[in-house]
């Protein structure tokens, strides 16, 4: 990510050199040292460049203030368009209305606002459907029966509550599974393994980890190592990582659910694109999921850095 | 402030004829402020010349904008490190105060009655600043009366008030803050968030908050107390400074500041996020630090404060407008602050050996006698 | 208890004179005994001076007359009431200021915030700057000092800020002024001011407590005399007749002899060479505080460094220890250059320094006896990279044995020991280093006769195995009775070299550039 | 240590006659060191109760696992903090160094030649911890040196060492630590995630950080500098402490422990991520103080430390075996952080008040006699 921006410093000069490119694309973004974000920031530099976009980057870490600060920047800025991976679903309506306001259109990737009409298109994921999908392969692993706990994400983050529902919608038909523990691990690994190897203690008999994001479930997977349970206990991660992926093949880690963020942002930067071309951004609702697609140990060999091959 | 603390005096005999009011100048105080201007100055020239939106009047404004929130917490966090205490848990303090206004904002189920209350929005902000200066005041008596060291009762208060903040809401955020006509809440975020005679309000406050407390260090007996506490608390003691009820104040204040702070985040936004305003204490205190101000106590300035926080603002804000990578802005971001502090002691250092080097050339050119 | 009364119908004759009176007052801290059960009369219009060795209590008792510090029994009454003094605001609310032995000042604040914290004049607009100015500039009239109101305390020297601490007591109008060891940096010219400021108080009714160990000025003020020892008031007396020889035998219970130069003049080899030093002024402007001094010190030779405050005696010997540059000029012990080393070196090398202010630079407050005693002198204690406890243990008790410290073990804070002992423990731990060269600065600041006697045979010994000593003072008394030679500095420079045997003390201090060389004449002269 | 400062010295005269040991025995140290042992006490029975599985072994030695890490930062905190300092940068070092790691393990991209270099895993060990101690090394600079506030220093190394690992992986993360025989370079893994003697090796390094630093600071003459320097400065300096060389040594000391704890994180994890170590500085601090040292400098023990450590891994750990709920996990921790350290200052005031009474009562008995 900061390769590529670190090339093009040179912002500012955002002049009109034709349609189809040739103006200044900001890219806001969560944290570029998480690798979900990371391919996200990459994707969305690349893309732009390719379109002839300069680009900026900024990364908010969820504080919805430093993200007002930085649409402020790109307002001053007078950037051509935004690509924003909001801080929040209410936190960051007052946020896009501004950019919107300056006449800067903003396209959303991976989350979503709670507002519609603002941003020109929000392109996510569909974590319903994602946990969905999960839970139904951990589950079928699991046999549907014994003690389980969760890793959940930073609670402030919107993903998490959304996709541990998603788990808790599938799980609930299964009487004779039990949560008997649900931790916050804040979407960190070393956080998940502390978390899972005292939860261990608490429950050593238990069968299966569902977990929000794959950070968590790899720390998770190294705390069942230690402890010699891993045979024992099926682990669900959510994001599709190469790290998780290489936990897949291996067998460690049942399933995760891959997100489509290359192909959101790709699309994200092509709509912003279109829009600042042709004032259309082409697709025909503003809120557009894309669905995730399980990871198992069958295509797991596919997965390519957040992207499957054919 | 200072009156209701002051012990009662008599009336002195008739002051002596009335002499021009000299203003109390203090080297140090003026050499640590110059340095803190001149990081400032090479921030602003440097940045300006790299981007030709920098010194626009509109991106002035936005850049003070930002510069203001951190301002008022160093403000507060001033008061605090005269004392020569720390208040880590001002970061803290922006979440609750905003999340409580709010909880307020969109409705307070009422305990046992069941009945939903709508306080009008002064109300609002009267209880979340009064929140604020709650929790200052908590710290303030673990500091004062427990004796447990400032870092630790705010470290402390940080957690808590955090966990407060994220129990009241389930770590969730309020967005209805507009209040509605019929319920007589409105105006919050249109008052807060608006920007009179275009100067945005977190300046406004900004302003009367540098005003109101200078005064409060120049002109009142309490500001004198407070320098004295930070410099000599037993001196201080010993002289009849009421110190346990400065050291308690100081805390109110900066609770008080936070909580202001917490009311302009949330307008901005405009929504109440339990995790508002984390981390914000560091630069707070690097604010105060870079101004000049001794994390011993009883050195420091509101005018340094203000410098120490346009050079944090104005370095961060430049870095985005010229868009520095993310991972660049974290390495000048840390140079410049030590920059900012160290710049002034070698030039301290080399004023020192010039006046030595003076001296030794002076006296041995008319032939200084030799020993004998 | 033990209160030795003169006679009951003197005693009574005073009974209404008496403002303030303490009736067996006791101070335990921990398991030390600070004061026994003492009685003790303040006079109207009078000055009673307290003596005792060092620790004998004396300050404790001002504490709890001026409310710094609570009995453990006894109590206090003011104009024949009871009262408790809670606090020092209390104190002050009833009349009674008090002048600390340890120096109680705001360094961070200017002189005038500093004697106006905690009763600040104030119109509707804040605090009355302008008037605070006005009294301050003529208390320091009175005190004849230039010094402005606005200075920053940190950038006054010792005695000016002794100064401050009495001027702030002054302007506090009170009716009984406390005042512990007012002068102990101050030189002689000041105190002569200083006891023109005390004649006037006692002339307008102001009760005095004086505190000294400069017992002939002490004597000098007197109006009445009180003596302290191991918290225990021993005698209780009229000035009428009061001499020195009373005054020491009933402090240590035992005459004293406090004229310690020797006979022996045999010295070495010149063990300290200082050529042509100056030294720039700390506080800036480019001015030098030590202005071209070139000096010899013999091994076996005590030198004393006499003159006014200001002289330049504190940054020369700050300079030789190595804390501060030379801007011109060399010193060499024996025959090393001692520019190039560092004062761990130099004191590696023998030459050490005892400052001035033992509470900025003599003493770690947080740590022991023991370990302050050892504290320079501790990689001497070193075996296979690990502190030896024996060897830093046995050169510790050596020196509470040899200094004569008065405490309750090496394992003692330093906090918990009267200001001379602590005094004392500074001095013990440069002689610890061995050295070759001792430099001392005001070393007796605070000590009491006997103990002065102790560090002056003390040094007369050493010096008599071939140290050499280099000691500032102030006291005249002191350099001309206890060395061998006095140097004279005035403004950075050495003005005069005097013989003590040969020398009057008039002619020293003109050389200093004291005025009225007529400073210790009896009181009864300077009232008429 | 004390050898490379000290300069050689002729020996003295034979020490005097032997004579019975004795310990040295501070009783304010005894007492603050009780305090966090009672609140250690406290927290053990109140989880043991709610839980089973606390005081189990395999818990027990779990949860000093967790705490060893914390612990090893929090004794190079201690240095600094006698020395009366503070180090916040010892978080983002824990990142860097273990980034450092993984790069090299991963093999070491050579400039200009275009070779792929792989160190074998001692090199790797001693580079990483080399580059902490440097990281602190320029600590101590700025602080000695340049006068820089030690608060500021460190800050701004927090955001440029934290930069500069992001810079190194470009924000990702190093997996592949393993090594391969071919190469020469496995077992770093393997050996500092190991258990010898089932004590897992944070737990052995933290044994032997915690006995060579007692030595280094109860034996050694520059532990007994580093309390002087703390404790007084400008007394040290006159008396010969090289109180420069002891101001740099220190942060050296703090980034070389906190080097140490990014291998062994890495190693646990394993995975060598920039982001690792954040906010560290935060528990290692409280730790120190929990144990009875006082920021000012100057007092503080190992012990003690290693006790505040203790109380603030087994409360943490046993709020998750207990099952307490996030929001609730903060707002206790933060409170136990304060009562650790207000409930010795209760209970001191309540001791003195009883010994003030009883000093009273027994003074006023036996009929004191009255003034005559
Ligand atoms: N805070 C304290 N804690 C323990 N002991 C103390 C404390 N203050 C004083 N002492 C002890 O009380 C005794 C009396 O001390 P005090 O300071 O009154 O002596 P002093 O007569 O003023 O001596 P000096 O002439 O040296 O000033 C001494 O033994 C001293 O060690
Ligand atoms: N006439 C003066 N008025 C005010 N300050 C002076 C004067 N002369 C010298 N000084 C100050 O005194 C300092 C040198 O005094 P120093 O303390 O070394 O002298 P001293 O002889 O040891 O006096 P003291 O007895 O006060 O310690 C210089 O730094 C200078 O600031
Ligand atoms: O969607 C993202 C990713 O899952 C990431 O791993 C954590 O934050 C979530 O919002
Ligand atoms: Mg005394
Ligand atoms: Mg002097």
């Amino acid at each position: 990510a900061c390769g590529s921006s670190d090339a093009d410093t040179s912002a500012g000069a955002s002049g009109d050199e034709g349609g189809g490119g040739g103006g200044t694309i900001a890219v806001i973004t969560v944290d570029p040292s998480n690798p979900y974000w990371k391919a996200e920031v990459d994707t969305a530099v690349a893309e732009a460049e390719k379109l002839g976009y300069e680009t900026t980057v900024d990364a908010h870490n969820n504080d919805a203030d430093r993200q007002n600060q930085f649409i402020d920047g790109a307002i001053s800025k007078q950037v051509d368009a935004i690509i924003l991976d909001p801080a929040g679903a209410d936190e960051s309506v007052g946020a896009v209305q501004k950019a919107t306001d300056a006449g800067i259109p903003v396209f959303l990737v991976n989350a979503e606002i709670s507002e519609q009409g603002i941003a020109k298109s929000q392109i996510v994921s569909n974590n319903a459907q994602g946990a969905t999908i999960g839970a139904e392969a951990w589950v079928e692993a699991v046999g549907g029966e014994g003690k389980y706990v969760e890793l959940f994400g930073n609670p402030t983050d919107n993903n998490a509550q959304v996709r541990s529902d998603g788990y808790a919608e599938v799980l609930a038909q299964y009487p004779d599974l039990e949560l008997v523990q649900q931790e916050t691990a804040n979407w960190d690994r070393a956080e998940g393994k502390a978390k899972m190897e005292i939860m261990l203690r608490a429950h050593p008999d238990i069968v299966g980890v569902v977990s929000g994001n794959d950070e968590m479930a790899l720390g998770a997977i190294q705390a069942l190592k230690d402890a010699g349970k891993l045979d024992q206990v099926t682990v669900l991660g959510f994001d599709g990582n190469p790290d998780a992926a290489a936990a897949v093949e291996a067998g460690e880690m049942v399933a995760t659910v891959l997100q489509p963020i290359v192909d959101g942002t790709t699309l994200a930067v092509q709509q912003a694109d279109a829009f600042l071309t042709d004032g259309e951004t082409g697709a025909s609702t503003e809120k557009q999921a894309i669905d995730c697609i399980l990871i198992t140990e069958d295509n797991v060999g596919q997965l390519d850095n957040f992207v499957m091959g054919g | 402030m200072s009156d209701t603390l002051a012990p009662e005096r008599e009336t002195r005999p008739a002051p002596p004829p009335q002499e021009p009011r000299r203003r109390r100048i203090n080297l140090g105080n003026v050499l640590v402020e110059g340095r803190a201007l001149v990081a400032l100055a090479i921030i602003v020239v440097i940045f300006a010349s790299l981007s030709p939106n920098y010194l626009q009047p509109d991106n002035l404004i936005l850049m003070t904008r930002h510069v203001a929130m951190n301002a008022i917490l160093a403000i507060g966090m001033l008061m605090v490190i005269l004392n020569g205490g720390i208040d880590l848990s001002v970061g803290s303090t922006v979440g609750l105060s905003g999340v409580i206004a709010g909880y307020l904002l969109q409705g307070w189920d009422m305990p046992i009655t069941q009945l939903v209350a709508y306080p009008p929005v002064w109300v609002v902000i009267i209880g979340a600043v009064a929140l604020g200066a709650l929790v200052g005041y908590v710290n303030g008596l673990l500091v004062s009366k427990l004796n447990v060291a400032p870092f630790i009762a705010t470290l402390g208060m940080l957690y808590v008030a955090r966990g407060i903040a994220l129990l009241i809401t389930n770590g969730e955020t309020f967005t209805a803050l507009q209040g509605e006509e019929g319920l007589g809440n409105t105006g919050f975020v249109t008052f807060l968030a608006s920007a009179p005679l275009g100067i945005p309000m977190p300046v406004w406050f900004m302003v009367v908050f540098a005003v109101g407390f200078s005064l409060l260090l120049n002109r009142t007996a309490f500001g004198r107390w407070l320098y004295a506490t930070g410099g000599n608390e037993r001196a201080a003691e010993l002289s009849g400074v009421p110190v346990k009820k400065v050291q308690t104040l100081v805390y109110v204040m900066s609770g008080f500041c936070a909580a202001t702070v917490g009311l302009l985040l949330t307008a901005d936004l405009p929504a109440a996020t339990p995790r508002a305003g984390e981390f914000y204490e560091l630069n707070a205190i690097a604010a105060v630090v870079i101004g000049g101000a001794a994390l011993s106590g009883g050195r420091g300035t509101i005018r340094g404060t203000l410098i120490g926080a346009f050079v944090i603002g104005f370095l961060v804000d430049g870095l985005v407008l010229v868009g520095v990578s993310v991972f660049w802005q974290q390495v000048i971001k840390g140079a410049v602050i030590i920059l900012a502090v160290a710049v002034d002691q070698l030039q301290q250092s080399f004023q020192k050996r010039r006046a030595l080097r003076k001296v030794a050339a002076s006296t041995n050119r008319p032939g200084s006698p030799s020993p004998a | 208890m033990t209160a030795v009364t003169e006679t009951p119908t003197e005693a009574a004759a005073h009974e209404g004179d008496v403002v303030l009176r303490a009736v067996d007052i006791t101070k335990t801290y921990g398991v030390t005994r600070a004061l026994k059960g003492v009685n003790f009369d303040v006079r109207r219009g009078k000055v009673t001076v307290l003596f005792g060795e060092n620790g004998a209590g004396k300050s404790t008792l001002m504490k709890i007359l001026s409310g710094v510090e609570q009995p453990t029994g006894g109590v206090l009454e003011l104009d024949g009431e009871p009262v408790t003094l809670a606090s020092t605001t209390d104190a002050v609310d009833r009349g009674i200021a008090i002048i600390h032995q340890e120096l109680n000042l705001c360094p961070n604040l200017n002189v005038r915030d500093n004697i106006f914290i905690g009763r600040e004049l104030r119109t509707a607009r804040g605090i009355d700057y302008g008037r605070e100015a006005e009294i301050t500039r003529g208390l320091m009239a009175r005190l004849e000092e230039e010094i402005s109101p606005d200075t920053l305390v940190a950038d006054l020297r010792l005695g000016q800020q002794q100064i401050v601490e009495i001027a702030r007591a002054l302007a506090a109008d009170a009716r009984i002024l406390i005042m512990d060891e007012p002068t102990s940096a101050l030189s002689s010219a000041e105190v002569e001011v200083l006891f023109k400021v005390i004649d006037d108080l006692t002339a307008s009714g102001v009760a005095i407590v004086y505190i000294s160990h400069h017992l002939e000025e002490a004597i000098e003020v007197a109006d009445h005399a009180v003596v302290f020892r191991d918290g225990d008031l021993v005698a209780d007396r009229d000035a009428e007749g009061l001499t020195l020889p009373w005054v020491v035998s009933a402090m240590v219970g035992r005459e004293a002899d406090y004229d310690f130069r020797d006979a022996s003049r045999d010295y070495g080899d010149v063990a300290l060479r200082i050529e042509d030093v100056r030294v720039v002024d700390q506080e800036g402007g480019g001015r030098l505080a030590v202005d071209g001094v070139s000096l010899d010190v013999r091994e076996g030779e005590i030198v004393a460094l006499y003159g006014l405050m200001g002289a330049g005696r504190t940054e020369l010997m700050e300079a030789l220890s190595g804390r501060e540059p030379f801007a011109t000029g060399r010193a060499l012990l024996g025959d090393t250059d001692l520019a190039p080393y560092s004062i761990q070196q130099r004191i590696e090398l023998g030459i050490g320094l005892v400052p001035e202010d033992r509470q900025r630079d003599g003493l770690v407050q947080l740590m022991t006896v023991g370990q302050n005693l050892s504290l320079a002198s501790l990689l001497g204690s070193v075996r296979r990279g690990l502190v030896s406890r024996k060897h830093e243990r046995g050169g510790i008790e050596d020196q509470i044995r040899d200094v004569r410290v008065k405490t309750a073990g090496p394992e003692a804070l330093i906090t918990s020991l009267s200001g001379g002992n602590q005094q004392k423990v500074v001095i013990g731990k440069m002689l610890l280093t061995d050295p070759r060269v001792l430099l001392l600065d005001e070393p007796t600041r605070g000590i009491d006769v006997g103990a002065k006697g102790e560090i002056f045979s003390l040094l007369f010994r050493e010096a008599a195995r071939g140290l050499a000593v280099l000691y500032v003072t102030s006291e005249i008394g002191e350099a001309l009775s206890a060395a061998h030679r006095v140097v004279v500095m005035s403004k950075g420079r050495v003005v005069r070299e005097f013989d003590p045997r040969t020398c009057t003390r008039e002619e020293v201090m003109a050389a200093a550039g004291e005025t009225g060389a007529d400073v210790h004449h009896t009181k009864e002269q300077h009232r008429e």
